[in-house]
């Protein structure tokens, strides 16, 4: 862990780092970050990143909350997540330090932009007093330079207007970071060259600050606050790497799911934060082959998610908590007609509307059980942004296996958040193609596969297939409508034992660090993997008996979950809500697991995972 | 898709399911069924490429009745499982049935939404101006003052007219007819077809059970000439018995005057004459309504644009477009 | 129970008797059975009714799905289901014999209407051969009238149609079975004259039917098939009496809760079976001062009842499972804003449109676990028809003081079922009488009663309390917006709080039946009171440890629930679902509890319960 | 509810809520809502009687800022809770406010059911062709070929008219206005908020994030004026800078047609004067757009009817109505 290894702000040579960049949102905080993260990415280091949006378009300038932030951790060794504290605070205006201020770790090294701390801009963050006076920072390795005036003149004799010239303040900081890492320049300066290509003199501005900031960092004495420092080289897997977001990931994953399945992919979606960004990753791949329809609402969304795949396609839907309440009534249909669809479900703060730009894992409750009926579907969960693409595919394999729609859940932090990917030998994945029932002989829609219990799939088009379904109860021998009384619980338990029967066609639940018993296991799902998963090294670093275990299945559970929990003394389940696996865990197994609940809409961070290993090891 | 069927040749019967038909007895739905179990073959529909989808309601019990594939879905929703349906296979040919509550009470925004859009399916809206399936609440169509278990002292809403609102919605194909009138029905659900887009129909249905007659003023068989009018490209806008009366725009308004042919000094080259491309006088065609004016049946509306599906397909699959393409496409590097 | 007592069809004094009206739909089946049951409570019987209608409005006549039914329990001891196996069954054609001949219990009566048992008509119903040729039949008391010749013949002089005629035919058959149990034919014949006030001819010809039909009886001498029966007197409670539906009475408890709370009612609903009966009754008393309002979806009518609710009203909406599914987002909207709502849920079965006029409990989940968030709400449940009206003054009490939506659960059968009430004194129920505030001093939208938690309740209209809510997260001290971190667990905590706090507000939970601790625990809520109840009391007439816990409160759950559920061996808990009561007790206390479920469409058998008591005491 | 006020006057910042304003800079949103403050006091409005209810987007922000009551919902449904507001309380205004997404996407059917129920209500739809908050995807309203991130080669939907799809969901009042046009925003203000009924006001807004100058072409300072026509009921439709286009019905059609006065022979009184009570007068208005014809704005169709809480309230609580009344009503019979 970062704040554990670099104690000091002296220290040359570390083995992770974290930096957050923060200012106005109009500062280009995010293209800073994005930019030093593909550096990074391009050295060779492991990495995460948390982009940290403010809830507003575009908040009046210098506000606290019109504050954009962007949070990487990177280094040689292995990076789970975007990291608790920064060991580098860039705060291009007051409100940045405003509001970031308390995250440094102490000791940490603060960069700000005093061209920007003008009286104005102070009163408009809301500071009584000029913020640099704040006895809080005697702790800290300030850094001021004017990087307005610095980035003016380094762009000065391009001509530009000086509204133009101050949009490149961004780029001259990223000059000067990539400098004290010692990353390279040149990703930076292709991406600026090809972005503004039909704008010479905005490449030009771009260039001279990104080399100025570079430049001032190598040419300019600042004593032991400036300084460069060393990471160790990583040494990664040898392979084709890239960067992916969690929601690129996904909808990857999607288009893998659809490839492999041997079916054609449909979206049906209605924007929304923090999902929209799967929606438009597919909305640029047309020329792969896919539909994609922006519905005019969440219902409409899944609908015709369903419409497609009555006509034989894999449909999918993408949404957050608030659209798939909408979709409840639809995913009903889908589980009644046994048809495969992906819902995902990107969660973020609730209730309502909540907390619409930050993340949360408060939406399992609906996914396995917020439904009318007893209608039980599968629900899988991503762990890390490049996980979702293995996860997506796993939905899209079990919605057509076994013919039902499948719940996929990620939240705005996985969605956002980047890390760099070995890709695949796509070669590698099974494939699991559907073959479209042909044979009118013996035919009824209601037909089941006697293992999967799938019922039989037919598609409009298909000549002596003709059938005719819907969401009223079906009769079990014929998929005619039933209102008969033993029908209708033996078609409740078809559906019941067709979901639990994916228990056998699941991996068994491994232990991702520690042993397979023992004093204690923290198990978590979704985005809180890299949080727990350092926790848990830390505390078996010193010498405790704490183990990982992480879930992607969430409905069913895997075969052997009972009895792997039943080996330790106790199981801890940290949750980004109020205890939603929790539940469930305690009444599949009448065991007294207990929940680590925090519900900010921020991620866990590392230190709290091991203050409550220790106190549950204590109690 | 495009199957290549043996030419044998169809008729009604092999559009009809083995299912036992579940109207009330005299329900107008089963002149309707009828007619469009007779209208297939004649414009050469083959049930493996047909698909019926329905909402919830009387009406939308429709799919279980024809032998073509067919999914009965939820309250509301069959615009937008249809769009679904037709935008991943456009070569079927989908039809969406519907009631007044079903497609304008809560599926109205979805209504809405395929019809801008142009989605190439036809719409059947099955009016009997009631909930026939939840036992006979006042719909969005009732008429003011209809007593209902939900409206015991008369309902209170205004009502909407749904070729109005179609218009309004931009549809670029609306029209009109009535449940036990095969062949107008029937010449206008071959109109609907052969539109490419989105094709709007009323059928006004008589709900024998807790709306009964309620259009009887323009559809009873003896006195409804007179209150009915059947609108046709091209030619005057005339009705009646002996078609006596015909339609005038009032000399400097925008207000559509009867007339009878022969009484002062009107005669028929006088008489407008129906443009289905003109929205506005489908508009003002849709709104005539008793005692004092006809109602308009037949394609009030036909302007054909590009259909949604067509749109949304233009950009076919690119060659060698696959995983393995994608997952090496953008910015990437190696490690060796 | 009925079929244990009167094994003999002989016997002619009963402690209660089960008769089940069956026909055609379009033969007034359930005006019939409705009639009797009236008649019946005049008597002061108690009775339990289950009305047992066909999905389609009218089916063509004499198939099976077209056949309509209606059974009634009654008798002089405490009844509280309709039976499990009728002692009478009337089938007025063949379909009707078909549907419900399984029903009858061995040495039954069989009512049949010959003249109804046309060829044609038995080919209708599916039947092969003659059903009167049936052996099963040999072990049934069999009695033949050709009640269509007979009514006939009695109308015959009024001049009526012969489809006029015909309708008759129910009256007649009510007539003789008023005869067989000894009711008086007062009742039917006012009702008859009141109905049909402006066709004489038709007050004419009924009343002959009716008469003709208990004549019939008198007079005619059939042996031991036909005979009177005579049913010890009952001595009920003295008071005033009547007969309610539980949707009545949850309409009337709606209305109550808006008296009691001194608020305007306001009803947004949408019509969908069987919940539409409470908009139908509520409608009917605009007089009362209600404002009702059909809305254009489940989606419109949940929030204008919230906007009623913002107003200053007792809004309440009414729905069943899937209207409810898509109210979800909005019922999260209501708990952010914390505004009272009472959400009536008339579940039927599922999933999906699933059978819409069967009933189910299958909605637990989907009320206690199914929105997006964590977004915590009160459910409560009733038990009989009669108890709507309590429940829906609990649900009123609960969501005005503690401002909060919250879910009340009946299902179809309570809804449609009717019993004798013995009418309250309204007197004596505590009123609890809102009181808006008014003053603006110290005012915030989200100021909290430290002891409730529930926030104040300003309505507009109101000078100096101008305010904003909405469904985004609110500052704790102020109820302006706010995404700060640290506020956002505030607030989860404060929802969490607030509703877990209900618990020291209600009642311990009773045991209605038996021992406070011992063998076995049948623990229920809703619909199936009747036959757990009538199951205990005959395991412990046997000597059997078993006692009968019925919950009101589904969440959150009685304080001393836990302990209470911990002072028995064996807790088992039927419900017609596929589990969702027992998930939630497992997951609370950790207690092996064991379901008992059944998903027919029907509800439980005595009988049902009794083994399953036998099963889990054997164990 | 009908509060007695002191008399003292109020100005627009007695309307302006303490919480900062939160748009981007240069939003339209920031006009309409200074517009908005200084109308109401001019209109005798108390904050204390009026209530802003929105949905979700950009638009829907609005009701933070002003210091009546405000009920910020969730997205589509503003109409739906404006409803039960004020048929619980028909003293309150109620005004509602809503984006093209918000109100005609998701929305759509719960703003045909409130217009068409004629509930008095005004409704203001911001439209600026985009869904601003969820970071610029195109909108119902969006024109064909925007380029958004759910629509990266250009949107293919056609576009709805938010006037036209209110006249055909029977709305009585239908208005325009644009974002910064002070004045003759304020007087459409002040119009839907004088009518009884639902009032349904379409704004012209600029996002200058996701969709900048869209409506320039007729919204500009310099050159709008020939693009856009003011439209006053009982007054000849004329417009530019020097009024000297007008409209026509063309003779023998139902077309509009622009003129220029003076030329062909055209006089002013030749014109076209407003009804603003003829619906197909407003339909053909609505639908007018550039290069050909200017769009209207001001009060295109307004005629009033029998707001909806007046009838839902008709039946008012009959004295002694009460529970117990209610428990001894009807059947009952006494055991003693
Ligand atoms: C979500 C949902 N809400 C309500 C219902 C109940 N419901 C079924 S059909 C119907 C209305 C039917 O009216 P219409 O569409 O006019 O059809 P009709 O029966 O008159 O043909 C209603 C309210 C339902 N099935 N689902
Ligand atoms: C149920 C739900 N679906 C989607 C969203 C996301 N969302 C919020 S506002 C919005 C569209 C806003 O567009 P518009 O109404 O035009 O308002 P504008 O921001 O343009 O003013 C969307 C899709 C949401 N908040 N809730
Ligand atoms: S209730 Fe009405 S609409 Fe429904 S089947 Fe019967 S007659 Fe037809
Ligand atoms: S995104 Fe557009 S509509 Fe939203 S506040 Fe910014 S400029 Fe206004
Ligand atoms: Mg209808
Ligand atoms: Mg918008």
């Amino acid at each position: 862990m970062v704040t554990e290894t670099t104690q000091q702000s002296t220290t040359d040579s570390l083995d992770s780092v974290v930096i957050r960049f923060a200012g106005d949102s109009g500062d280009g905080i995010q293209l800073v970050g994005n930019k030093f993260a593909e550096s990074t990415a391009l050295f060779g280091d492991d990495l995460s990143t948390f982009p940290d949006y403010p809830a507003e378009i575009r908040a009046p300038i210098g506000t606290t909350y019109g504050v954009s932030a962007y949070q990487i951790n990177f280094g040689p060794s292995e990076i789970l997540t975007a990291g608790d504290e920064p060991d580098v605070l860039v705060a291009l205006n007051p409100a940045a330090l405003k509001v970031n201020q308390e995250q440094l770790r102490e000791g940490g090294t603060l960069l700000i932009d005093t061209g920007a701390f003008t009286e104005k801009n102070i009163k408009k963050a809301g500071y009584e007093n000029h913020p640099l006076s704040d006895k809080a920072l005697d702790s800290v390795n300030l850094i001021e330079l004017d990087i307005t005036k610095l980035t003016m003149d380094a762009v000065s004799e391009v001509g530009l207007s000086k509204k133009e010239g101050l949009r490149c303040k961004n780029v001259w900081t990223l000059g000067l970071i990539l400098w004290m890492f010692g990353r390279s320049r040149k990703s930076v300066a292709d991406w600026i060259e090809t972005k503004f290509a039909k704008k010479p003199e905005i490449v030009e501005a771009n260039l001279r600050a990104l080399n100025a900031g570079h430049a001032y960092g190598e040419t300019t004495e600042l004593g032991a606050g400036l300084k460069q420092y060393t990471l160790d080289k990583s040494e990664p897997e040898t392979g084709l790497y890239r960067t992916i977001t969690g929601s690129e990931a996904a909808a990857w994953g999607l288009y893998a799911g659809a490839e492999l399945s041997n079916l054609e992919l449909f979206l049906g979606s209605y924007p929304i934060t923090p999902a929209s960004n799967i929606l438009h990753q597919l909305a640029t791949m047309t020329d792969y082959g896919i539909v994609n329809f922006q519905a005019e609402d969440e219902i409409a969304a899944i609908c015709s998610a369903i419409g497609a795949a009555y006509a034989g396609n894999l449909g999918v839907t993408t949404s957050s908590g608030p659209g798939v309440a909408l979709k409840t009534e639809a995913i009903g249909l889908a589980v009644s007609a046994e048809l495969p669809l992906v819902i995902v479900n990107v969660q973020r703060g609730g209730p309502s509307t909540g907390l619409p730009t930050k993340a949360e894992q408060s939406d399992l409750h609906q996914a396995v059980f917020g439904r009318n009926g007893d209608t039980p579907l599968p629900v899988v969960s991503a762990s890390t942004p490049a996980d979702c693409f293995d996860v997506a595919i796993e939905a899209s394999r079990l919605a057509t296996k076994y013919m039902t729609p499948v719940i996929m859940l990620m939240d705005g932090t996985l969605g956002n958040s980047s890390e760099p990917w070995k890709i695949p030998d796509f070669d590698s994945y099974e494939p699991f193609p559907v073959t479209h029932r042909k044979e009118p002989e013996g035919y009824h829609p209601f037909l089941r596969d006697p293992e999967t219990l799938a019922r039989n799939w037919a598609v409009p088009g298909t000549p002596g297939l003709e059938h005719r379904i819907g969401g009223l109860e079906k009769d079990y021998d014929s998929g005619n409508i039933s209102y008969d009384a033993a029908n209708h619980q033996r078609m409740t338990d078809a559906r019941h034992d067709k979901v639990n029967g994916i228990r056998k066609d699941i991996p068994k639940q491994d232990v991702c660090l520690g042993a397979e018993k023992g004093k204690l296991a923290v198990v978590g799902w979704g985005s809180t993997y890299g949080a727990i998963h350092k926790g848990v090294e830390q505390l078996r670093q010193k010498g405790l008996d704490v183990s990982h275990i992480h879930l992607r299945h969430i409905w069913p559970l895997p075969e052997n979950l009972e009895d792997l929990l039943k080996g330790y003394d106790k199981v801890i389940v940290p949750e980004l809500n109020a205890g939603q696996l929790t539940t469930l865990l305690r009444a599949q197994y009448l065991l007294p697991v207990e929940g680590v609940n925090k519900v900010t809409g921020q991620p866990f961070k590392v230190s709290e995972i091991v203050e409550a290993a220790h106190q549950a090891l204590e109690n | 898709m495009n199957m290549i069927s043996p030419p044998e040749e169809l008729n009604a019967k092999d559009f009809a399911s083995d299912q036992e038909v579940r109207w009330c007895p005299g329900c107008g739905d089963y002149a309707i069924l009828k007619t469009m179990q007779k209208t297939l073959p004649e414009i050469g529909a083959r049930p493996e490429n047909t698909v019926f989808v329905s909402g919830i309601g009387c009406s939308s019990r429709f799919p279980y009745y024809m032998s073509t594939y067919g999914f009965h879905t939820i309250h509301g929703r069959a615009p937008a499982i249809a769009s679904g349906v037709k935008l991943s296979n456009p070569e079927l040919d989908v039809w969406i049935i519907t009631g007044d509550g079903d497609g304008l009470s809560i599926g109205g925004n979805h209504m809405l939404h395929v019809l801008r859009r142009n989605v190439n399916v036809q719409v059947l809206l099955f009016n009997n101006e009631i909930y026939g399936l939840t036992k006979g609440q006042y719909s969005p169509t009732s008429k003011p003052g209809l007593r209902t278990p939900s409206s015991p002292l008369g309902s209170i809403d205004s009502p909407i007219s749904p070729c109005a609102f179609a218009l309004g919605a931009n549809a670029r194909f609306v029209a009109r007819a009535i449940d036990i009138a095969h062949k107008p029905l029937s010449s206008v659900l071959k109109r609907a077809h052969a539109h490419k887009g989105a094709s709007f129909v009323e059928i006004f249905q008589n709900c024998v059970v807790f709306n009964d007659q309620t259009f009887s003023d323009f559809t009873d068989k003896k006195t409804g000439a007179d209150n009915q009018i059947h609108v046709e490209h091209g030619t005057p806008l005339t009705w009646g018995k002996d078609n006596q009366y015909g339609l005038l725009i009032k000399p400097g308004t925008l207000e559509l005057q009867k007339v009878t042919i022969g009484e002062d000094g009107v005669t028929e080259s006088d008489i407008l004459v129906h443009d289905e491309t003109n929205r506005t006088m489908a508009t003002m065609l849709a709104a005539m309504e008793g005692p004092d004016f006809p109602v308009a049946l037949g394609v009030l509306f036909c302007d054909p644009g590009t259909p949604y599906e067509e749109a949304v397909r233009a950009v076919p699959k690119a060659p060698g477009k696959n995983v393995k393409q994608l997952l090496a496409s953008g910015k990437t590097w190696t490690v060796d």
